[in-house]
């Protein structure tokens, strides 16, 4: 075994809800007997973002926002990897709304962990896109992510999950990395992550949580019903919890981006480039093209 | 490695015969053609292109349009030559106006003997060397949509000189075969209306004639084809980009041929995604490209950055156009080379590649991937809105030229056989060894954070310092690997001419010039602008007692870099500058070089 | 505009009496608090700091801490001194460790008779010097909270330095009034605790004692605070940001301030909204600004070229640190500068002024606010890390002074008055009369795209060198009355130094040290860096022989910006350099200084 | 009466959709009387954003996708102005989207008219984020702004129009100002509006839309009801238009971004920041934190 990238000490205050997330990816990624080289977490910038180093696996640290896209970068390049982007709720509902908001478009099959804190942990405390009204001054009303996941029409893996069960998060996140594997495209987990230092919501938070699976009529394949249970259990003062979309079963088509691009599963990265190997495709190309 | 052209001929004016009852041949012909956005004029100029190049000629198109798809001044220009052309022609033999705008604007270029076409189903001329023809009405009236009429005007033009039938028709073949059924039937009826109506004026029968010329083997290619096609013989598999004018072309060709050699081409949400999607193909171990043009680029300016900071290997294409802002899509300008040299807050390795013609854009396209790969960091493929959009006659590319480097990459069984592997491992070159995720029992970390030989986060003042050092210092270290410049004209010329890009073209036809007013030149044609290559720019500018910069921006950019690098021979730096949106042309440039050069010694 | 500082003094070590049974007095004191991130070192620094201001002394408080909010090495020093200070000192007179690691890194910097304080509930120390007491278990134990631990640390020194007790107490009154309850009574508790521990050995009673100074009105503030003031006094009322390190608190006390004046401030979604918005209400008539660092100013590329482009006033602070990409957060670096004086694709104006000192903060974001609304373009306010968060006793800020000058703006009898309104109108000086939207009977066109003078898209070839020259000779026409430079030392001095920002202060004891070791120097502190004021900084090359310029990047920025600017002088520059994240010291910088100039005359 | 810049002709295409707002937008001004120096159109980089030169009015050329930033930061130096946005899908839905999303949640006063063509018009015609699947070769489900608009909770003004339809589109607008009128904050409107050139839909769309307005149970202050009745009318093959959300009254407290921040409604590019005028405020505050 060669030595290489080792995890290093977390530099997470005591406490932080993101230790949850690394326990949970840790503990998927062994379930599914991912090794450790196969894998590739893109970190975000933020507290949550700086995961990737506190595990032994490949990392990369995107931009501030660009995580998706640095992620979906390596996807189609190597459709063998297994993805996973992890950070911040500012990183992510913040300067990466639009990245955010493509993500389910594209569909590439990676898996998104989404840390939500309601706060900037990193910068000190500053009012976050999921903050509540009154947060730091903060004077505009909260940003949904699972809400504007659910409303496109979009066969992704969607779901929310809660650092304060470690449990449930780590049942839910490998069975959205089987997703991926699976070739159905993206997975998006948003976890409640509570900031012990500027926003600590754990007391509050593990009462609010409501799992809609418990719920009478709870259908995960339907979007409108589920879209009505949010909305029904909000106005009661609860934070659904749970997989809210989950398409019923894999269609015959591919539905997911490098499938679609890539039918045998060879990537751009993987592809020999050789000239000689490819001489025949390129002398045919330019007599066509010129 | 590009066949530097032959010297550029006197124009064919100078030595035609005077005209009398058999056709004046043409052996350096120029044809603009104008009209309303829409009206087709690039149409006329592609299918005289491809009748031209049939006839192998050499030949070299370009084009003004307007920010808009319909309406508006457009207009197309094509020169066609017996000998190598580079730039359009100062002067127009034939003016097609299909507005009157046109006639007005086209009308001060023409030459003494030139002559007009013009709609006369849209205005009426009286100038004597003007003969109407009712395009629009003939195509409308025979055809049913007067939008025909771009190729009747070049079935009047076929017939006007003297072209041969069997090929004239064969150009509209080629051209439209791939819509085929109606279009076809409708172009060739059209042809066949241009061509009767000219026949019936003797002023439009066989005026002038065309003799074949010996570049059969020529295509009619655009700069941004040709970075496309460098791109995917390079070995390029990963393109994202966002749609924008010049720099659209590249990824629509891309999209095109790509995805038969594993290849993806994703049109992105926005710049920042392109660049970032990007970054990440290139982690993962793709030949990975963007292009984009000036706003584009501007957003990308942090992504560029990480790239730079986490020695990832990516190369992006800008085309300039007019700045700064949005300034002017489609028109052309150089003005973004400092803020590519200085792009980004802090300080990181990149380099800077231009190519001059055509050819030039295949061959480096490969380079700076090649160059990306191997010292793992972004490359700048500088291009300009007339190299990327206007089409010359080029040499078919030559694979065996072409040659895949891909530096320091290990494969599965070099990987293994490390003992350690550290993503920033320092080596006397600052090149890391590279095992792209996936590479068994090997994991990396990558940041743009400083960091240490792992990729770790690191504030260690030492560590700094040696991180970058690592970076910086390979902008010193691949300096003689770096594409050397081309020169032209006279060994031993005192006066020197410095330029890139596009404007080699006009720029060697106006040595041509001076060369023949008695002023011997030498020309620099930079294809490295940065870093500056000072062991091959320092020799030229000693060896010269002043020299000419030429350049299309207002504050002499590339004089700037040239000053600082070399500032004890700043004094013989002389800017030559144009920023109206449009294109050197030789005979303007021979005399404000002229002009410049009597200037005082600074 | 400022003061410049008094001469700095000799240090006091040099006439120190011999230790004897009296408290030796320090009249230029310093200590360095270490410990990991949330023992709250920053707190013990800014009581200390609070102390010595109230005593009338000189304070400089800097920083070092990492991007991570609790754990890791963190440590804050603070000077005092009864002249004006505007560095750190280079030795430590008192070192406070809260864990080994603090102790390992501080006492290299120790005074020969210097002492260290440190928490023996965390770990021993046999020095000499050393004195532990048991902070955490201490503050842990009577108070519950061992992060008490800070102000019984406080309190120890407190008696050590022969504190006056009702100050002491009255400090921990106002810092922690606002919070009020139970952390005022603790926090006074654990000042007691302290007080009392230390009383109790010789050792730390009265050991050194602080003479008052004559700073009475002083306050004590960092570069981002004089920033924001200045931006409320200056009439700033617009105000987008996103928080980034180091210039969040810019953004932090304008939310606290602005609203009093009508004024808005926005924490956007991203830079790119944040500059943006910032476009509109510039165009709207409000006078706006973003603070923001490294990443953030890369997004911010195309904005500022759109306001560049559009002729709209904004003004972007840029709070330096150490890049490239996201680079070192918390670190300190001057890496930006060229960057910032060619960002953007394409040309277009923007001004460049860097303060130097924090009161400099104030009366330059003033000037800036008046030289974007006036000449109608971006203008950058360049700070760095250490000049924007670290501390310094500071003049009350003179409202006298300040002007408040809009330029050509009118009012709606102004405009009523006018035949045509034209936002781009062509004036001899560049600057076209501004009427705001809303203004009655007007309207107005604006945009990025090249336009005619009423806002309308143009790409017509006279038009656009025109505006290229309405917009770019602003640079020229207005360079003579940018911020000039100020000036310290011997006015014939033969050596010159040249700097920019926070590293004057280190500079300036710098130029005392080499004053007495017989090295009479000159020093041009830059105030307008770009355009390069060519008026005062030829004629101070000229009047040295040799100039050192010392600025915190890798490739010597301004002294690359200098090198172009004047070429002919270029042979007189001798880069300084530091990238380790550090700022420079003034023993440090007073011998490289030296070493560099006896270097090779390039 | 000054003469400034007056409207100049249109560069569009004949028949283009974006004719359609054009008019709307100058016919709602004239309804609500509102002077042409009183409103500034801040138009987005596309044909659509060409708009603000074809009418005499105050007019800014956003960069491409910051249109509602630009809007916002109007808007906030003077609430007395009426701020409408407007621009393309390409502009609004893809580089824009982050921005887009924030608008709601910002909720300042201003109209938002996004033209929905399919496609990026200026640039020849490729795929917008709306494309269907398969359109220059795409391969991404269409994104619907609607959708995600009615998915989170804020008071906003809602609704799609259709060129083809410009009575109703022009009532739909002056709704909209006079919403923004009254201070209740953001109103987004998308137009559908078809590209002749590159994608002309005029007919195909003329037979699929279906105001929502005529179905049983319609309530548009009512979001569960609005999501099903949308999706419903989806699934029939049909485009929902028609106002989608308009909340019931207007709170008591302010619910706009403008007024929250301005309550008085005197706006920083109105203030006098002459020193004298200010400098009881100043010393105050010079006192206070120094
Ligand atoms: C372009 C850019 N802007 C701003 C920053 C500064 N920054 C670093 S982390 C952060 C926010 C982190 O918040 P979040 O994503 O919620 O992560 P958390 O710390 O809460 O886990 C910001 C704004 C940056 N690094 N880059
Ligand atoms: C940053 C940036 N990227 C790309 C462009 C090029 N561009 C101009 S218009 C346009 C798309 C326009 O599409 P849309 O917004 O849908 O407007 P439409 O033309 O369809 O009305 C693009 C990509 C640009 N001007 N700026
Ligand atoms: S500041 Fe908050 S988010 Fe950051 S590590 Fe600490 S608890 Fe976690
Ligand atoms: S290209 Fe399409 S969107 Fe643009 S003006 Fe023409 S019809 Fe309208
Ligand atoms: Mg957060
Ligand atoms: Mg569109």
């Amino acid at each position: 075994m060669v030595q290489s990238a080792k995890a290093i000490p977390s530099t997470w205050c005591p406490g932080c809800g993101h230790f949850g997330v690394l326990s949970a990816v840790k503990k998927s990624l062994g379930e599914l007997k991912i090794p450790n080289h196969a894998a590739v977490l893109v970190g975000g910038i933020g507290c949550s973002g700086g995961i990737h180093n506190f595990l032994e696996i490949n990392g990369i640290h995107a931009l501030h926002g660009r995580l998706l896209a640095q992620a979906v970068g390596i996807k189609l390049a190597n459709p063998k990897l297994t993805v996973i982007a992890a950070g911040g709720d500012g990183d992510g509902y913040a300067i990466g709304m639009g990245h955010f908001m493509h993500a389910f478009k594209k569909n590439a099959s990676l898996l998104y962990i989404l840390m939500m804190n309601e706060t900037y942990g990193l910068t000190k405390g500053q009012a976050a896109p999921t903050a509540p009204i009154g947060f730091d001054g903060n004077v505009e009303r909260p940003f949904d992510g699972i809400r504007a996941a659910l409303s496109q029409e979009v066969p992704n893996f969607v779901a929310r999950t809660f650092s304060g069960d470690p449990r449930t998060m780590g049942k839910i996140l490998t069975e959205a990395i089987t997703f991926n594997q699976e070739g159905r495209g993206f997975a998006f987990v948003e976890d409640l992550s509570p900031c012990v230092t500027y926003n600590d919501t754990y007391k509050e938070w593990r009462q609010r949580v409501l799992d809609l699976s418990t719920l009478p009529g709870y259908d995960p394949t339907d979007r409108k019903t589920m879209f009505r249970l949010y909305l029904e259990t909000v106005e009661k003062g609860k934070i659904p919890t749970g997989v809210f979309h989950r398409p019923a079963a894999p269609s015959a088509e591919a539905e997911s981006l490098e499938l679609k691009l890539l039918p045998d599963r060879i990537g751009p990265a993987e592809s020999d480039i050789g000239i000689d190997r490819n001489r025949a495709g390129y002398d045919k190309l330019l007599q066509a093209v010129t | 490695m590009t066949t530097p052209l032959a010297a550029v001929p006197p124009s064919s004016r100078d030595d035609a015969p005077a005209r009398s009852g058999r056709p004046k041949e043409l052996s350096d012909l120029s044809v603009l053609i104008g009209g309303q956005g829409g009206d087709g004029t690039l149409t006329v100029s592609d299918l005289l292109g491809r009748y031209f190049r049939k006839r192998g000629l050499y030949v070299y198109t370009s084009r003004n349009v307007l920010s808009r798809i319909r309406g508006g001044h457009a207009d197309a220009s094509i020169r066609a030559s017996r000998e190598p052309v580079a730039a359009i022609k100062d002067r127009v033999d034939l003016l097609v106006a299909f507005d009157e705008e046109s006639l007005g604007m086209g009308r001060g270029e023409l030459e003494p003997d030139g002559m007009i076409l013009y709609d006369s189903s849209v205005f009426h001329s009286d100038l004597p060397n003007a003969e109407g023809f009712p395009f629009a009405t003939l195509a409308g009236g025979q055809l049913g949509q007067p939008i025909y009429k771009n190729t009747t005007a070049y079935g009047v033009i076929s017939q006007m000189m003297g072209f041969d039938p069997v090929l004239t028709r064969a150009v509209i073949e080629d051209r439209f075969r791939r819509r085929g059924g109606e279009p076809l039937e409708k172009n060739l009826k059209a042809l066949e209306l241009g061509r009767s109506a000219a026949a019936q004026r003797p002023a439009t029968v066989d005026r002038w004639s065309v003799r074949d010329g010996g570049a059969a083997r020529h295509r009619l290619l655009t700069g941004n084809l040709a970075v496309a096609l460098g791109f995917v013989v390079g070995g390029g598999r990963f393109f994202a980009g966002y749609p924008i004018t010049p720099a659209t072309e590249i990824m629509e060709y891309l999209q095109r041929y790509l995805p038969a050699f594993h290849g993806v081409v994703r049109q992105a949400e926005d710049e920042l995604a392109a660049i970032n999607m990007v970054i990440g193909a290139a982690y993962a171990g793709a030949r990975s490209m963007t292009s984009t043009s000036g706003p584009g680029l501007s957003l990308m300016t942090e992504g560029i950055g990480h790239a730079g900071a986490a020695e990832l290997p990516v190369v992006v294409a800008d085309c300039q156009r007019v700045g700064p802002s949005t300034g002017e899509p489609t028109r052309h300008e150089q003005s973004d080379l400092l803020h590519l040299a200085h792009l980004g807050h802090g300080e990181f390795p990149r380099f800077i590649l231009a190519p001059g013609t055509v050819d030039d854009c295949f061959y480096l396209t490969v380079e700076a991937l090649n160059l990306a790969e191997k010292w793992r960091l972004p490359v700048i493929l500088l291009l300009d809105q007339a190299l990327c959009q206007n089409s010359v006659t080029t040499d078919p590319f030559d694979i065996s030229r072409v040659t895949v480097d891909r530096g320091r990459r290990l494969d599965a069984a070099e990987a293994a056989a490390m003992e350690t592997y550290r993503y920033y491992q320092g080596t006397p070159d600052g090149i890391s060894p590279y095992a792209p995720p996936g590479t068994p029992g090997v994991t990396s970390q990558v940041t743009g954070n400083e960091h240490d030989e792992f990729g770790h986060v690191s504030v260690n003042p030492a560590n700094r310092v040696r991180m970058m050092h690592k970076r910086m210092d390979k902008m010193v270290r691949a300096l003689p690997e770096l594409p050397l410049p081309h020169f032209y004209g006279a060994e031993k010329a005192r006066v020197g001419l410095i330029a890139y890009g596009s404007t080699t073209g006009p720029l060697r036809e106006a040595q041509e010039l001076l060369a023949r007013r008695g002023l011997a030149t030498r020309f620099l044609q930079a294809r490295t602008l940065f870093p500056v290559p000072v062991a091959s720019f320092r020799p030229f500018l000693e060896s010269v007692d002043v020299a000419a910069v030429v350049e299309h921006n207002f504050t002499g950019q590339f004089s700037q870099l040239l000053r600082e690098a070399m500032p004890d021979l700043a004094g013989k730096l002389r800017p030559v500058l144009r920023f109206d949106g449009l294109s050197f042309r030789a005979p303007e440039l021979a005399t404000t070089i002229e002009e410049v050069l009597r200037g005082p010694v600074g």
